[in-house]
């Protein structure tokens, strides 16, 4: 376990929590890129260097963009004026301790069997394309069909209803 | 088969259709009535004369007296029952003795009941009785005798309670027609018994009637399961009928109240003839009666008629006794008639047939003699009927006193002259020679010597001594004898209407002896179908001559000591003691009251058909109507515990599954509240248990 | 510890991190945060597995984790159009206003 | 060969009446009662002719009629009398002109009483003239509901009570009566009274209907006996015999009297025809199995009831009970003939004269105490409702001419020789005694208690001092009088040579008799 993984994963872990418990919203989406980008350093830490990229592009390049979009547009950018009450919280921390509680109860009870390939495996873009055209043709066929689909749907939804109905 | 013969119906039809038509014409004539019922007596009576003659012809020459003439009645199953009538000596004699004495006591009546409303409908019923009366005599066939029987029972019934307004004259009808119906009940069984063996009810039937010789042996031969001979347990029920129609010991509580009746009705029913049919009965039976399996010739009395013998000793006896205590002039004469009644009971048992014949013949004149005087005594004191509040009578009526008199001493047998002494002495004869046991001799001479006393003490009392007939007895109107009110307050002697009869019936109980006398026992031999001859030397032979001095001495003495008592000092006053009472008062109050046997008869048998009739009544109420309430409310209960199931079980349970789904239903829709976050925070919770449990089935 | 385990507990401790904020703030944009976190922990894993798993030369890992990104962007992208939508027709994103759905 | 239908007639004319009456309204009361009485004197008339036609010595049925009616169920309309059977019907059109003198002074809802009554007389035709179980069972059922209203309409106080008590206890024992015709009719397939009659008597029913239950816990025995007493109870509820007979006093009592004429007078028959026409003939052999019980019962039923009249108050309970004394006799004579004789030619005679004497005893009574009723209702209607002994005293004074019939009616009623009682009760004695000879002797009592109650009657109500409220009650009137003559005259010509009906009715005892002798 190297001291690289440890840093990293505090770095995530800060940048994730802060995402979720800051009262300003932008601050959150802000914290929220850093977190990712924590997590994007520990694909390449894996190994995988095209997901730790695509992870990059896509959740930081565009997801956090348009959560900032979304908050501006929602006029939410204001400080939170009223939290929820304790109690509300209270249980849902709770509950999301308790089933971290139970993973992690899992993980460590489960380590004898888990396997313990030590080696790196080297794996190469190229490799990853072929999979794709030869393996994986049928699901990237889909998530092109979906991709459109959501992309349309998200158009239509977020249109101006007054210019469509005039 | 001449003409009298065939046409006997005849006798008994007339005054029946009198009596119907005096009941139902409209016009309420009493001329009319008294005619009516006189006329068809007196054409009666001469037919009876004629079949006398006729029967006395045939006896004459020679042929069988008996005569008889059956018809066929009605068909049950392939057989017909067929009644008829009959002429025998027995017939004839009682038919003109019936037929003269009802004649007299019509006449008679005609005087005593001229002031009574009701007059029509009592000589209706008097001709009815009279019919029905002479039924009885000619039937050939049990059944129409019986059926006569019955309806003799109905008129004595009709008459007793004639003064229906009075209560004791109605209760007192209603006790005679119940007691005798006790005897004709089982008169009834003895019948159909008679018939289940015989086959027939005819008495003669050329032959085939159950008196005749075939029968009777075949119903000697029977015995019943209980070992008595069919005969004699025959004989024995039609003698109950007889014990109930003639006032016999254990059924005679209801001719002493019968005295409640008018005179007349006393006189020819309950002296002359009604209770003379049960002794005509046992006479009429007499073969079946005797009918016993011992030797022919030796005359051993068969259990029937030594049964017949006891009851009649006994009741003599036991009528006399309580004759002497008694104050009622009728009841007096009712005693004693139940004494005489034993009297021929006990000749028919010990004589046969004749000796007990003569007696009821002789005992008839005389008797109705006797009541008829009393009845013109109790007219002319106007309804006084208590011989305590009389005397002194024999001056101002001489004509009652006389002929009363001559009727007393026939009663008690007064030697030589008088039919009374002649039919006793052949009874006490026959007693005498009776094989058996000397018992009823000796009863027989006791209760003679009482009926010498007991007349003596109501002669006197009646007509000897000054008269106790005090002044305000006038307006104490004794109700029923309302009748006889005249001006002039002393009695007075009756009208001529009521001597004559008298008269005539006096005359009849002094020469009515000589017909039967052992010199010349012309009565015994017309009745035996014997032949008759004179000879004096009969007082001689077969100690008859013992007999006839010990009864006259007897007789005497009992007239002696009547006169010693009541004779010498007749009482003053009408409360003042009996002279006799005052030697044993307590004895005599209870001879006064007939020994208490009403008083027995009331609480023990009167009390045990009520209280059976209450138990039945209550069963009815109580248990049968309770089975069937019970049936009924069990049904009911039933019924409503299915309402109640029905409406709490099943339809409350309904309502409650309706509502649990109801409640669990908006419970369950709490869930879908709305909140987003409650949907995730339930996804995780599904999320940990899922997780667990997969865990836990992994680990084991 | 394995490496393999410290990866799955980082990826679990995100995963609840990402629950936490999807159950406790009250803002749709934030519950949505929380949500594409979620799924990144699970891509974690994907490749952690595949990293330490007995084939890595199948791809499988990769494979699934390229297309889970594509799949969680465009989901990424419907949620908040629909999320402006709501805005714009409710003037507000607050969680507990939308319950019309409520049973 | 196309016959009058006299039967069918007869038991038509008294619907037709009815319907006629209620057609007619009650507008006018006295010319709907006219009609009424039109109408039973018509039936009368009719059944006078039948008895002028019938041949007393032809054997079997007369005037029979056959028409299928459900050949499904093999149940046809087949009617026919013989002596008993005429009896039975002259007694109804006798009785039923009674009732309805008796009740001529009913005012509310005249046209349905007598609409009713006659419905009443068209069911009791029916009943003495069916000859398939099927319609006998329907005209006895029928029978019940005119009965049933009669009583409750107008009866007394307590009337619908005693109604419904009537009603109830009769249609248990029917139906009792119905589940055992119906085990029969599954094993024979047939209704008809002489076909069951044959079979009874080659002694082929019982085995047949035993098989077809096929009750395996009941030995063939029992089997039959079940049978049996199911119509046993049926026609003991209805005769009745003593444990069954609760209804009766109550009903006789608060019914109107002219209702209750009707039921003492035939509605009671129909238990005995009962007996003598299905009882007798099919269940020969099981009665004589059970002799000894069902004399104690007829027993019983003559003494204890003759000892219940005594204790009663109400004249109208009491004649109640002397109606059942009287019908015990008959039961006396019924059970009487059914003994085994195995042919003993005596015997068999005596078994004739005990049939004899029940037809006899049926029609007189019927008779006799229809009368008796009807000079109750004339004494309850002149005394305002009031018949308790205690209420009268001494009405001899007032109402001589009155008490004379009366008093024939109830000697009568007594059994007084010369008057029809007498011989009735005479052959019954005479034909059971030798038969049933200790069960005769204690009925005997009986006699003695009919006295004794009677007695009572006309102590306490005619004799005595006269209750000075009596003193002005009215005698019988001249219309009164001409009714009742032909009534005590029938009483007289009956009493004195009763050939009138038994040359009628002796052929048909003799049949029924030896239609029992030969099992």
């Amino acid at each position: 376990m190297t001291i690289s993984f440890f840093i990293i994963a505090a770095i995530t872990i800060v940048g994730t929590a802060a995402a979720m418990s800051l009262k300003n919203l932008v601050h959150c989406v802000l914290s929220l890129t850093l977190g990712l980008v924590g997590l994007a350093l520990l694909f390449l830490l894996l190994g995988a260097q095209f997901v730790g990229f695509t992870q990059i592009l896509v959740y930081v390049g565009a997801v956090a963009i348009l959560a900032v979009f979304a908050i501006m547009m929602t006029r939410s950018a204001e400080p939170m004026t009223n939290l929820p009450p304790a109690s509300f919280r209270l249980s849902g921390v709770l509950i999301a301790a308790t089933v971290f509680a139970v993973l992690a109860w899992a993980i460590s009870s489960a380590t004898r069997s888990l396997p313990s390939q030590s080696s790196q495996p080297e794996v190469s873009v190229n490799q990853i394309g072929v999979a794709l055209m030869h393996q994986f043709v049928l699901p990237l066929e889909v998530i092109g069909v979906l991709l459109t689909a959501a992309l349309v749907g998200a158009a239509i939804l977020a249109m101006d209803e007054t210019g469509a109905s005039r | 088969m001449n003409w009298i013969v065939r046409n006997l119906w005849l006798v008994p039809v007339l005054p029946v259709l009198a009596a119907g038509i005096s009941a139902l014409a409209k016009r309420k004539s009493r001329v009319l009535a008294a005619s009516l019922a006189i006329g068809s007596m007196s054409l009666s009576f001469l037919l009876s004369v004629w079949a006398f003659a006729h029967v006395l012809a045939l006896r004459n020459s020679g042929q069988p007296s008996l005569q008889v003439f059956n018809f066929r009645w009605f068909q049950f199953g392939n057989e017909w029952l067929s009644l008829g009538w009959m002429l025998d000596p027995l017939t004839a004699v009682m038919l003109v003795m019936v037929t003269f004495v009802g004649l007299l006591i019509f006449i008679y009546s005609v005087g005593y009941m001229e002031h009574d409303d009701n007059f029509m409908r009592f000589f209706c019923f008097l001709a009815l009785f009279a019919g029905a009366m002479l039924g009885v005599i000619i039937s050939n066939n049990l059944l129409l005798l019986f059926m006569c029987w019955e309806i003799v029972g109905l008129t004595s019934y009709l008459l007793i309670g004639f003064w229906f307004s009075n209560p004791k004259a109605a209760a007192a009808g209603k006790k005679a027609f119940i007691v005798t119906r006790i005897g004709d009940v089982l008169f009834f069984l003895g019948i159909v018994w008679l018939y289940a063996q015989s086959g027939t009810l005819l008495f003669y039937d050329n032959g085939a009637g159950f008196l005749e010789h075939s029968a009777i042996s075949h119903l000697l031969t029977q015995t019943t399961t209980t070992g008595i001979c069919v005969a004699t347990g025959i004989a024995l029920l039609i003698f109950c009928g007889a014990v109930g129609k003639s006032g016999q010991f254990p059924l005679h509580v209801w001719l002493p109240d019968a005295m409640e009746g008018p005179t007349p009705v006393s006189a020819l029913i309950h002296a002359a003839t009604m209770v003379a049919a049960g002794v005509f009965l046992v006479a009429r039976v007499y073969p079946l009666m005797s009918a016993h399996t011992g030797l022919a010739d030796v005359i051993t009395t068969s259990t029937a008629l030594q049964a017949v013998t006891w009851v009649g000793s006994f009741t003599a006896l036991f009528g006399a006794v309580i004759a002497v205590a008694q104050y009622d002039i009728k009841r007096i004469l009712a005693y004693s008639t139940v004494s005489q009644l034993g009297y021929m009971m006990m000749g028919l048992g010990v004589g046969g047939v004749s000796v007990g014949m003569f007696h009821l013949i002789t005992h008839a004149f005389f008797k109705s003699l006797l009541f008829l005087g009393a009845g013109s005594v109790i007219h002319g004191c106007s309804g006084e009927q208590d011989i305590r509040k009389m005397g002194g009578l024999g001056k101002l009526m001489p004509v009652t006193f006389v002929t009363y008199a001559i009727g007393m001493l026939a009663l008690c047998g007064f030697p030589l002259f008088f039919s009374g002494f002649w039919s006793k002495d052949e009874i006490l004869h026959a007693a005498h020679t009776w094989n058996i046991s000397q018992a009823p001799f000796y009863m027989g001479a006791f209760a003679a010597l009482l009926t010498a006393f007991y007349m003596s003490r109501q002669v006197f009392y009646v007509f000897a001594g000054t008269s106790r007939l005090a002044e305000e007895h006038h307006d104490h109107a004794h109700a029923a004898d309302t009748s006889s009110h005249h001006g002039s307050g002393s009695p007075h002697e009756s009208p001529a209407v009521m001597t004559v009869p008298l008269m005539i019936l006096s005359a009849f109980a002094l020469l009515l002896g000589f017909l039967g006398t052992p010199a010349w026992p012309w009565f015994q031999s017309f009745l035996e179908d014997a032949p008759v001859s004179v000879n004096f030397g009969a007082f001689l032979t077969g100690g008859m001559l013992p007999v006839m001095l010990s009864s006259s001495v007897i007789v005497l003495l009992g007239l002696t000591l009547g006169w010693w008592f009541f004779g010498r000092k007749p009482i003053e006053s009408a409360d003042a003691p009996d002279n006799f009472g005052k030697l044993s008062p307590s004895i005599f109050t209870a001879l006064g009251n007939a020994l208490y046997f009403d008083a027995i008869y009331g609480a023990t048998f009167v009390k045990l058909t009520t209280l059976l009739s209450r138990i039945s009544d209550w069963l009815d109420r109580w248990v049968w109507n309770g089975a069937v309430q019970t049936v009924t409310y069990t049904v009911l209960g039933f019924a409503h515990l299915d309402n109640f199931l029905d409406t709490n079980v099943v339809n409350s349970g309904f309502d409650e599954g309706c509502d649990t789904v109801s409640r669990s239903g908006k419970l369950l829709s709490m869930l879908q509240a709305g909140r987003i976050q409650g949907y995730l925070k339930i996804v995780a919770g599904a999320l940990v248990v899922f997780t667990i449990f997969l865990l836990w089935k992994a680990k084991i | 510890m394995s490496p393999l385990s410290g990866y799955l507990l980082l990826s679990a401790l995100l995963f609840s991190i990402g629950l936490a904020g999807a159950l406790t703030r009250r803002n749709a944009i934030l519950v949505l945060i929380g949500i594409e976190l979620m799924l990144n922990a699970a891509n974690l894993n994907f490749i952690a597995f595949w990293r330490y798993g007995p084939n890595p030369a199948a791809l499988t890992g990769v494979m699934f984790t390229i297309f889970s990104i594509s799949v969680a962007a465009a989901e990424a992208a419907v949620g908040l159009s629909i999320i402006l939508a709501v805005y714009r027709h409710s003037k507000s994103i607050n969680l507990d206003a939308m319950n019309s759905m409520k049973g | 060969m196309i016959t009058f239908p006299w039967i069918s007639t007869l038991t038509i004319v008294p619907v037709v009446g009815a319907i006629v009456l209620l057609a007619f309204g009650s507008r006018n009361k006295v010319l709907v009662r006219w009609i009424a009485l039109a109408f039973s004197f018509l039936a009368l008339v009719l059944t006078l002719a039948l008895w002028h036609q019938f041949n007393p010595l032809a054997d079997g049925y007369q005037f029979q009629e056959l028409h299928a009616w459900i050949p499904a169920l093999n149940a046809e309309y087949r009617v026919g009398i013989d002596g008993l059977g005429l009896l039975m019907l002259l007694l109804t059109s006798i009785v039923v002109p009674i009732g309805m003198l008796a009740s001529w002074q009913i005012q509310q809802r005249v046209s349905l009483y007598f609409a009713l009554v006659l419905l009443l007389q068209a069911c009791l035709v029916g009943t003495f003239t069916a000859l398939n179980f099927f319609h006998w069972f329907i005209y006895w059922e029928l029978g019940l509901i005119p009965a049933f209203f009669l009583i409750k309409l107008w009866g007394g106080p307590k009337s619908a009570k005693a109604a419904m008590q009537f009603l109830v206890y009769t249609m248990v024992g029917s139906i009792a009566m119905l589940m055992s015709f119906l085990a029969i009719y599954l094993a024979t397939k047939t209704f008809d009274f002489t076909e069951l009659a044959h079979l009874a008597q080659s002694g082929k029913l019982m085995p047949a209907v035993v098989s077809t239950l096929g009750w395996h816990l009941f030995t063939p025995a029992h089997t039959a006996m079940v049978i049996f007493l199911g119509v046993f109870l049926g026609f003991a509820v209805k005769v009745p015999l003593i444990p069954f007979h609760t209804w009766l006093p109550s009903a006789y009592s608060e019914a109107p009297t002219g209702t209750t004429i009707l039921l003492t007078g035939a509605m009671s028959k129909m238990g005995l025809y009962g007996f003598l026409r299905i009882v007798l003939p099919l269940f020969g052999v099981q009665m004589q199995q059970v002799l000894t019980p069902l004399l104690w019962l007829a027993v019983a039923t003559v003494v204890l009831s003759a000892y219940a009249a005594l204790a009663q108050t109400d004249l109208k309970r009491i004649f109640a009970y002397s109606s059942i004394n009287h019908l015990g006799y008959c039961m006396l004579g019924i059970f009487a003939v059914v003994k085994f004789t195995g042919g003993d030619a005596a015997l068999t005679a005596q078994k004739f004269a005990a049939m004899n004497g029940v037809y006899l005893q049926m029609f007189n009574h019927g008779l006799t105490a229809a009368t008796v009723f009807w000079f109750i209702a004339m004494l309850e209607k002149r005394s305002g409702g009031l018949r308790g002994l205690n209420d009268f005293g001494g009405l001899r004074k007032a109402m001589p001419v009155f008490t004379g019939l009366m008093g024939i009616a109830l000697f009568s009623s007594l059994g007084l020789p010369g008057l029809n009682g007498f011989i009735g009760e005479f052959l019954i004695f005479k034909g059971s005694f030798p038969l049933v000879t200790w069960a005769t002797a204690s009925s005997a009592i009986g006699l003695l208690l009919t006295a004794v109650f009677i007695l009572g009657v006309l102590q306490r109500v005619f004799y005595g001092p006269l209750g000075e409220k009596w003193v002005h009650l009215p005698d019988l009137t001249l219309g009164e009088r001409l009714t009742l003559v032909p009534l005590i005259g029938l009483m007289f010509a009956l009493g004195l040579y009763p050939q009138f009906i038994l040359g009628v009715v002796n052929h048909t005892a003799i049949q029924m008799a030896l239609n029992l002798r030969n099992f």
